[in-house]
């Protein structure tokens, strides 16, 4: 029974290598660095890696999908923009704190149009998905800069970054956010049928075809659900700031897609999960912490995260090596 | 045979199909009795899949009825067809890797509560059902990367079980299937007769075919050459139904006399795959490896061909020891491999006809630092009229031929590098008879000319017409090695469930 | 007094140009010149998000005091507001936040980027005599920087000499290369361009080496930032002028600020160093940027 | 037969739809931009395509081999920080013999992770992207680095030299795109790189040694790098540390542009050639009428897919796809 259970737990690693990784650097970190061990530490990094977390919740059911979405970056400014300006309209200035409310839908009603509009694409044309959004990336930054006219937007009322701020007792709101979303999120892929429907079509999309899914609607509403989370993203981060500047959001997409990647997530597509996404956010975020507390230079921070980005490559290819039997093709 | 009801449980008239430059269903009639298994035949290409995409809604025809059970229907897409009681156990394997068995078994239809949860206990009990109904022995939660091939085969097959069908429709099933499997399949399909069910069965086996249905139509170039019962024809008139003329059987009795030993294996082992395997092919002489899928053969093959690293044993060519570290090397060792799967590993499908069946020897086919195109060419002439390869113009894209024919682009690309000893595994898998007989031939004739040949095969007819030895593998081991005219139906299949000769009672 | 002080600084993009890295090496020369100081030197990479939570992480540390070059003068704000309720005072260096975040700093140290534009600016107007065509080669859309000395330019521009107009704008990156190619399609397009304003020199010379490649003379090129290749282009006589700015002083400046305000001195809010224009006229008077 | 004949030039265009929206571009801009359709207008435009159009070349290979390759932008600056810097120390040909060699071991890094160990290109090459430039970085302190005396110098010709009228940068691009395009299509070393591309398997069963051919095509990536980085150094006589920031986004919406699959097998150099020439020549036509920069990011995300799309479309014989 004990082996069994071992057995269960050495599976369980073997297919969640980021979360090794995870405890290896948090003690690593927890040993060399005395500000590391700190519950209001912990929460920073949450807090953190909440941005890119949630846009990695989203981009998860994509790349399993078998798709990718490289717009999200500049979904996170427009959204931001959006939501940081629009409350400051004269329309909204007798509502109160109520003028956080259309700016909240219209940034995140225009993030999941995008999202829908790039599916839709995809869905259409047939023409991959890496093009179709490397495309939106420039044309979403492009529209960024149009409506913003390059200028930074501020909040004027401090209640918009109070809520970035705030705390759920002792545990900052925007963690809650972050850790719900991931609950939710684990919830819909690993329980539901559309979640199921993901790996079949991301798996082998011709049996997914085959077995009456209706592939492309199903490929829209994870575009749309990615364009939500990228949109969410832009608001929380937005409220951190209690402003939003058109080039926020850049290189993000970069980071989500290597946060999905370490958590596992086949960039083919029909193999993932949203705990090793989790362990993938968290793997960058206490990296980028650790080392921020260190105070490693910043030079050599660049060549440190690409160095494990890689490393974690060549530990995953070694954990699911077959062994000398393997065939050397 | 069972007594039918007087409307047939489906009707197809007049179908039409065409794609863009093929008209690949030419107005086909077919009709299936509810209670019989109508088996239907036809060359490689000659539309029997497509004719059950039609009719199971996923392609619309252009012109002809569909009438099930007298009515008229239409099939909008598979769901729709499944809801009207028409299963499509398809050709090639349509599994989902990363899900389970239940998954898969009810893909596109998983039970689910109003807010779309899946409905995991009674998704799990009625597969449950289904695959003890299959005996199967693994169960509705096992994740369907870590089935084999054929219990794979066995899943894709439970699907069928999922609704209360009037019509199942098995595209070639038994393909890699193993033989304990095959006789599970044939119950389920009785029973599903028993019950009324309409089956149509498309193979190419011949001896599946007799053995098991109660009519037979026959397609040829995407029309409708007849039905006949089963009874009352043979494989003479079938044959000459599907591809206009007879099949000469001859036994293989132009043996040469073989020469000296080209390929000695000592002991050879590759971890868990296969151990301790010893033979010898003579030049001349066809070798024939049987064993059920699973077996070992193709792992053999593939490290005579460099592309595993044994642990233990000696190989040696024309009696000296070599270590093979490549296929480059074992090529330039006059080896040569026609592998398992022609789509993955025989083809670069995008490429062209010559390109594919120059690629092992282009390094050679040069003038300066250029290809000649003059040489590529004339080897591909030299093997298109050897082989009676059909395709429009060598540069046709090899995945738009017909399977058998890109299966002759895969021999004869390695033909033409003129090869001491010639290593074929399944030769004929999914080929039609008449391709197949080709083949089998083929294989003979290159035999006679000195060639030392391996053939890997899981059809015991075809490893028995076409070798001179048989080599039964059962479990990653030689179980018996049998001698020309030694070989009988009976021990082989002794053999391949690992009795061996000793112990055998 | 012989108290030890941490201050972390989170710069904005170190490396992007040699401004930044200059002066990082002299904030870190400075602070370890100074006994009393423990410096913590992050940089935010450019990237907003970045230094906000590096300002958390320095809150979270326990500073004395955070030194801050914001990526976005506007998005810092509420970290900064954070890191003063924490009891640590901020001080902004090099281009200033947001008028909103006023009451959450203790100083600011730096150049002044509005009056840097309007120093340009005037030297425009001296070098064209108050007449002709220019065109604009302005920073990193979106950066504080950029837009203030753009903003500082047109402004004073405007006023001071209405007769030179811009015929447009096209943002350079603070790249050299984007810049060289942004002024061949201005030169391909208007023949009649007396002067450019670029917002660094770095730009400033991408402009002048396009001009000269394509053989136009009598260009009057005005930047701002004086770097070296600016410096020696002004000595070949090629370039008009630009605004001295030391990155040196910058960060000294900074960490003197910094070390003020935690030994209780009174220091100016709006603590200005001197960014003066330097032409070819008078650039004997400052030495040759290291940078 | 008229109609035959009609057919086979309507499969002639959807064959080359990519050539012609190029034309359709050229005249468009020309219609309304007097300056554009300026020959030495168009001259220039290819003349500033040449850094991104090297690079495109060489990346094109690396596609077609059924990869990708991120880290050319952070390449060519760690290329012409090398390249300039050295310069003034060592002496012109030394530091070009110094930045190749440099260059030529981070494509054999790439070409290590990728083709020996199988690891994802698009992970790796990421990885090496961020390394890549902290590693220049860390050479160069940060600082940007400048040649002295630019006059003085012929390695200043390689960037703005000229030779019977034509800049020499498109001379480099010209040749080595009709050189790649030879090797590519008429040499064995051309064949494999296709054959890996499209069945990595099937080439291994084939007897071509899969990692030898991935190994090499990144070997090219970084040359071509290498040879962008002479163009780029010697055309602005100095370098910053993050010159080649984005560059590697432009690079492969150029190559897939050209009609280059990212799913490896197909694609030619010379179509590559002109998707950078569209992109460059988007990019000027806007400028010279006017528009704010970003609006020319609109058009690149418009261009893009429709490009591809219909790329397609005509390879498929329908507009849309079939996917229900
Ligand atoms: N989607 C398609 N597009 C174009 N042509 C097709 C398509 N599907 C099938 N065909 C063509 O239609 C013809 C019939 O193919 P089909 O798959 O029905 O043959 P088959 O009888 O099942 O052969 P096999 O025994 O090899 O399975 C072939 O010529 C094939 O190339
Ligand atoms: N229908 C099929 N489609 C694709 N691959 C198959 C199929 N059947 C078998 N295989 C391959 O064969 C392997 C299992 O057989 P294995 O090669 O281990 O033994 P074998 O004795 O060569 O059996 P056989 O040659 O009958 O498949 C599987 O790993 C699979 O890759
Ligand atoms: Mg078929
Ligand atoms: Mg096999």
């Amino acid at each position: 029974m004990a082996t069994l259970k071992q057995n269960a737990a050495l599976r369980w690693l073997t297919e969640n290598p980021i979360w090794g990784f995870v405890v290896l650097i948090f003690v690593f970190f927890s040993l060399s660095n005395e500000f590391f061990f700190d519950m209001n530490n912990f929460q920073n990094i949450l807090v953190q890696t909440s941005t890119i977390g949630l846009i990695a919740l989203g981009m998860t059911l994509v790349m399993i999908n078998g798709n990718i979405d490289l717009s999200v970056g500049a979904v996170v400014a427009l959204a931001a923009s959006l939501m940081v300006d629009i409350q400051s309209w004269d329309a909204f200035s007798g509502w109160g704190n109520w003028q956080m409310l259309p700016a909240l839908i219209a940034a995140l009603g225009v993030g999941t149009a995008l999202g829908a509009l790039n599916g839709i694409i995809v869905w259409k044309t047939g023409v991959d998905a890496f093009i179709v959004t490397l495309g939106a990336m420039l044309g979403v930054r492009g529209l960024v800069f149009v409506y913003t006219k390059e200028q930074s937007f501020f909040a004027m009322n401090f209640t918009f970054s109070d809520l970035g701020m705030s705390t759920v007792g002792p545990v900052p709101s925007l963690a809650v956010l972050f850790l719900i979303a991931t609950v939710l999120v684990h919830i819909l892929l690993s329980r539901t049928v559309h979640g199921r429907n993901t790996y079949a079509v991301g798996g082998n999309r011709e049996a997914a075809v085959n077995a009456g899914i209706r592939v492309g609607p199903h490929m829209v509403v994870n575009f749309m659900i990615v364009g939500f989370m990228a949109a969410l993203a832009g608001v929380t981060l937005s409220s951190q700031m209690g402003a939003a500047t058109p080039n926020l959001g850049r290189d993000y997409e970069l980071w989500v897609i290597t946060a999905v990647v370490l958590g596992g997530t086949k960039l083919t597509g029909g193999a993932g999960s949203i705990i090793g996404t989790f362990g993938g956010v968290l793997a960058i975020g206490i990296l980028r912490n650790g080392m921020n507390l260190m105070q490693v230079p910043a030079f050599y921070v660049l060549v440190i995260l690409g160095s494990i980005l890689i490393a974690v490559l060549i530990l995953d290819k070694q954990l699911t090596r077959k062994g000398v039997e393997a065939l050397k093709t | 045979m069972t007594e039918h009801s007087e409307t047939p449980a489906l009707r197809l008239e007049g179908i039409v199909k065409t794609f863009p430059g093929v008209r690949a269903l030419d107005g086909v009639d077919l009709e299936v009795r509810a209670g019989e298994v109508h088996a239907l035949l036809g060359e490689n290409g000659a539309g029997k899949s497509t004719l059950m995409k039609v009719l199971a809604g996923m392609h619309q025809p252009n012109e002809g009825r569909i009438i099930l059970e007298g009515r008229e229907v239409r099939m909008a897409n598979p769901m729709d067809a499944k809801a009207q009681g028409v299963v499509l156990i398809h050709q090639e394997l349509s599994l989902c890797d990363g899900l389970s068995v239940a998954e898969n078994v009810y893909l596109g239809e998983l039970p689910h509560t109003k807010w779309g949860f899946v409905d995991w206990s009674t998704l799990h009990a009625r597969t449950d059902e289904i695959l003890k109904k299959l005996n199967c022995n693994f169960d509705a939660r096992t994740r369907v990367s870590d089935l084999s091939i054929a219990r794979q085969q066995m899943v894709e097959i439970a699907r069928a079980l999922t609704v209360d069908a009037k019509v199942v429709v098995f595209d070639e099933p038994t393909a890699s299937l193993t033989d304990a499997e095959k006789v599970v399949l044939f119950d389920v399909i009785k029973d599903l007769r028993a019950r009324g069910v309409g089956i149509v069965y498309i193979s190419h086996r011949m001896d599946e075919i007799f053995s098991l249905s109660d009519r037979l139509s026959v397609l040829r170039d995407g029309s409708y050459r007849g039905t006949k019962v089963t009874a009352e024809t043979d494989e003479d008139e079938v044959t000459r139904m599907m591809i206009g003329r007879s099949l000469t059987h001859e036994k293989n009795t132009d043996t040469v006399e073989p020469g000296a030993v080209a390929l000695e294996v000592r002991g050879l082992s590759c971890g868990k795959l296969f151990r301790d395997v010893s033979f010898e092919v003579r030049r001349g002489e066809v070798v024939g490896f049987y064993g059920l899928v699973g077996a070992g053969r193709t792992e053999i093959a593939e490290t005579l061909f460099g592309l595993r690293t044994p642990t233990a044993g000696t190989i040696l060519l024309d009696g000296e020891e070599v270590r093979i570290s490549g296929p480059l090397d074992a090529i330039s060792r006059g080896i040569s491999l026609v592998p398992e799967s022609r789509k993955e590993q025989g083809l670069v499908l995008g490429m062209s006809c010559r390109d594919n069946m120059t690629l092992p020897q282009i390094g050679d086919l040069t003038t300066g630092p250029f290809v000649s195109n003059g040489a590529e060419i004339a080897i591909y002439d030299q093997y298109r009229d050897r082989l009676d390869i059909r395709s429009p113009s060598w540069r046709q894209a090899v995945g738009n031929l017909s399977g058998g024919n890109q299966q002759k682009i895969v021999i004869g690309k390695w033909l033409a590098m003129k090869p001491q000893v010639l290593i074929v595994d399944e030769p004929t898998r999914g080929i039609d008879v008449g391709a197949k007989g080709e083949i089998h031939k083929l294989i003979r004739t290159l035999a006679s000319q000195g060639y030392a040949v391996i053939v890997i095969s899981s059809e015991m007819p075809e490893v028995l017409h076409v070798s001179d030895r048989v080599i039964a593998m059962y479990s990653g081991e030689v179980i018996r090695s049998f001698g020309v005219g030694e070989v009988t139906e009976d021990s082989l299949v002794q053999a391949i469930s690992g009795i061996r000769p000793d112990r055998a009672a | 007094q012989a108290q030890e002080y941490k201050i972390g600084i989170t710069q904005n993009n170190v490396g992007v140009d040699s401004y930044q890295t200059t002066y990082e090496q002299a904030f870190i020369a400075a602070a370890e010149a100074n006994e009393n100081v423990e410096a913590v030197v992050l940089d935010a990479g450019g990237d907003v998000a970045r230094q906000i939570a590096q300002i958390q992480d320095l809150i979270q540390q326990q500073v004395d005091a955070i030194i801050i070059w914001p990526t976005n003068g506007q998005a810092v704000v509420p970290a900064v507001r954070q890191a003063k309720n924490a009891g640590i005072p901020v001080i902004v260096t090099n281009s200033n936040i947001a008028e909103e975040g006023f009451d959450f700093i203790a100083s600011f140290s730096g150049p002044n980027n509005i009056q840097q534009g309007a120093s340009s600016a005037e030297l425009m107007c001296e070098a064209l005599d108050g007449e002709g065509n220019i065109v604009q080669i302005s920073g990193q859309p979106g950066y504080t920087t950029a837009i203030e000395r753009q903003q500082g330019f047109e402004d004073r521009l405007a006023e001071a000499c209405p007769g030179v107009t811009i015929m447009e704008t096209q943002p350079g990156d603070w790249n050299r290369e984007k810049s060289q190619r942004v002024m061949e399609a201005f030169l391909v397009k208007y023949d009649n361009i007396d002067g450019v304003y670029a917002g660094d020199d770095n730009m400033g010379v991408g402009a002048l080496n396009a001009a000269k490649a394509a053989g136009r003379e009598g260009i009057a090129f005005i930047g701002a930032t004086n770097f070296s290749v600016g410096y020696e282009a002004m000595e070949r006589g090629e370039y008009y002028g630009s605004i001295y700015q030391s990155p040196v002083d910058d960060a000294e400046a900074a960490l003197q600020t910094a070390i003020d305000i935690l030994d209780g001195k009174d220091v100016p809010f709006l603590n200005y160093f001197e960014t003066p224009k330097i032409t070819q006229d008078n650039m004997g008077e400052f030495t040759k940027p290291v940078f | 037969m008229a109609s035959a004949r009609l057919k086979g030039i309507g499969s002639l265009l959807a064959r080359q739809g990519i050539l012609i929206a190029f034309a359709l571009f050229l005249l468009g801009f020309a219609a309304f931009s007097d300056s554009f359709s300026d020959a030495d207008n168009l001259m220039q435009v290819v003349r500033q395509s040449a850094i991104i159009g090297v690079i495109a070349i060489g990346v094109t290979v690396v596609v077609i081999s059924g990869n990708l390759d991120l880290s050319v932008g952070s390449m060519l600056s760690f290329a012409t920080v090398m390249v300039v810097d050295l310069h003034d120390k060592i002496g012109p040909v030394p530091a070009i013999a110094v930045m190749l060699v440099a260059v030529l071991v981070l494509g054999c890094i790439n070409g290590f992770l990728v083709g020996v160990l199988k690891l994802n290109s698009l992970i790796v090459t990421l990885g090496m992207l961020s390394a890549i430039q902290g590693l220049t970085l860390i050479y160069s302190g940060g600082q940007n680095v400048d040649i002295a005396d630019q006059e003085a110098t012929w390695f200043s010709l390689i960037g703005r030299g000229s030779f019977l009228g034509i800049a020499l940068p498109i001379w480099i691009f010209g040749t080595l795109a009709i050189f790649m395009h030879v090797v590519m299509s008429t040499t064995a070393f051309g064949r494999r790189v296709y054959a890996v591309g499209g069945n990595p398997t099937a080439s291994v069963f084939s007897g071509i040694r899969r990692t030898h051919v991935v190994f090499a095509a990144y070997m090219i990536s970084a040359l071509c790098v290498g040879i962008a980085a002479l163009i780029l150094g010697s055309r602005v006589g100095g370098s910053q540390n993050n010159v080649g920031q984005g560059y590697e986004l432009q690079v492969l919406a150029g190559v897939i542009l050209g009609g280059t699959s990212l799913l490896g097998g197909s694609g030619t150099i010379l179509k590559t050639v002109i998707g950078v020439l569209i992109l460059g020549f988007i990019q000027n036509g806007l400028l010279l009428l006017g528009f704010a920069y970003y609006v020319q990011w609109l058009v690149t995300w418009v261009v893009i897919i429709l490009a591809v799309w219909l790329d397609i479309a005509a390879k498929r014989g329908r507009l849309l796809s079939p996917i229900a």
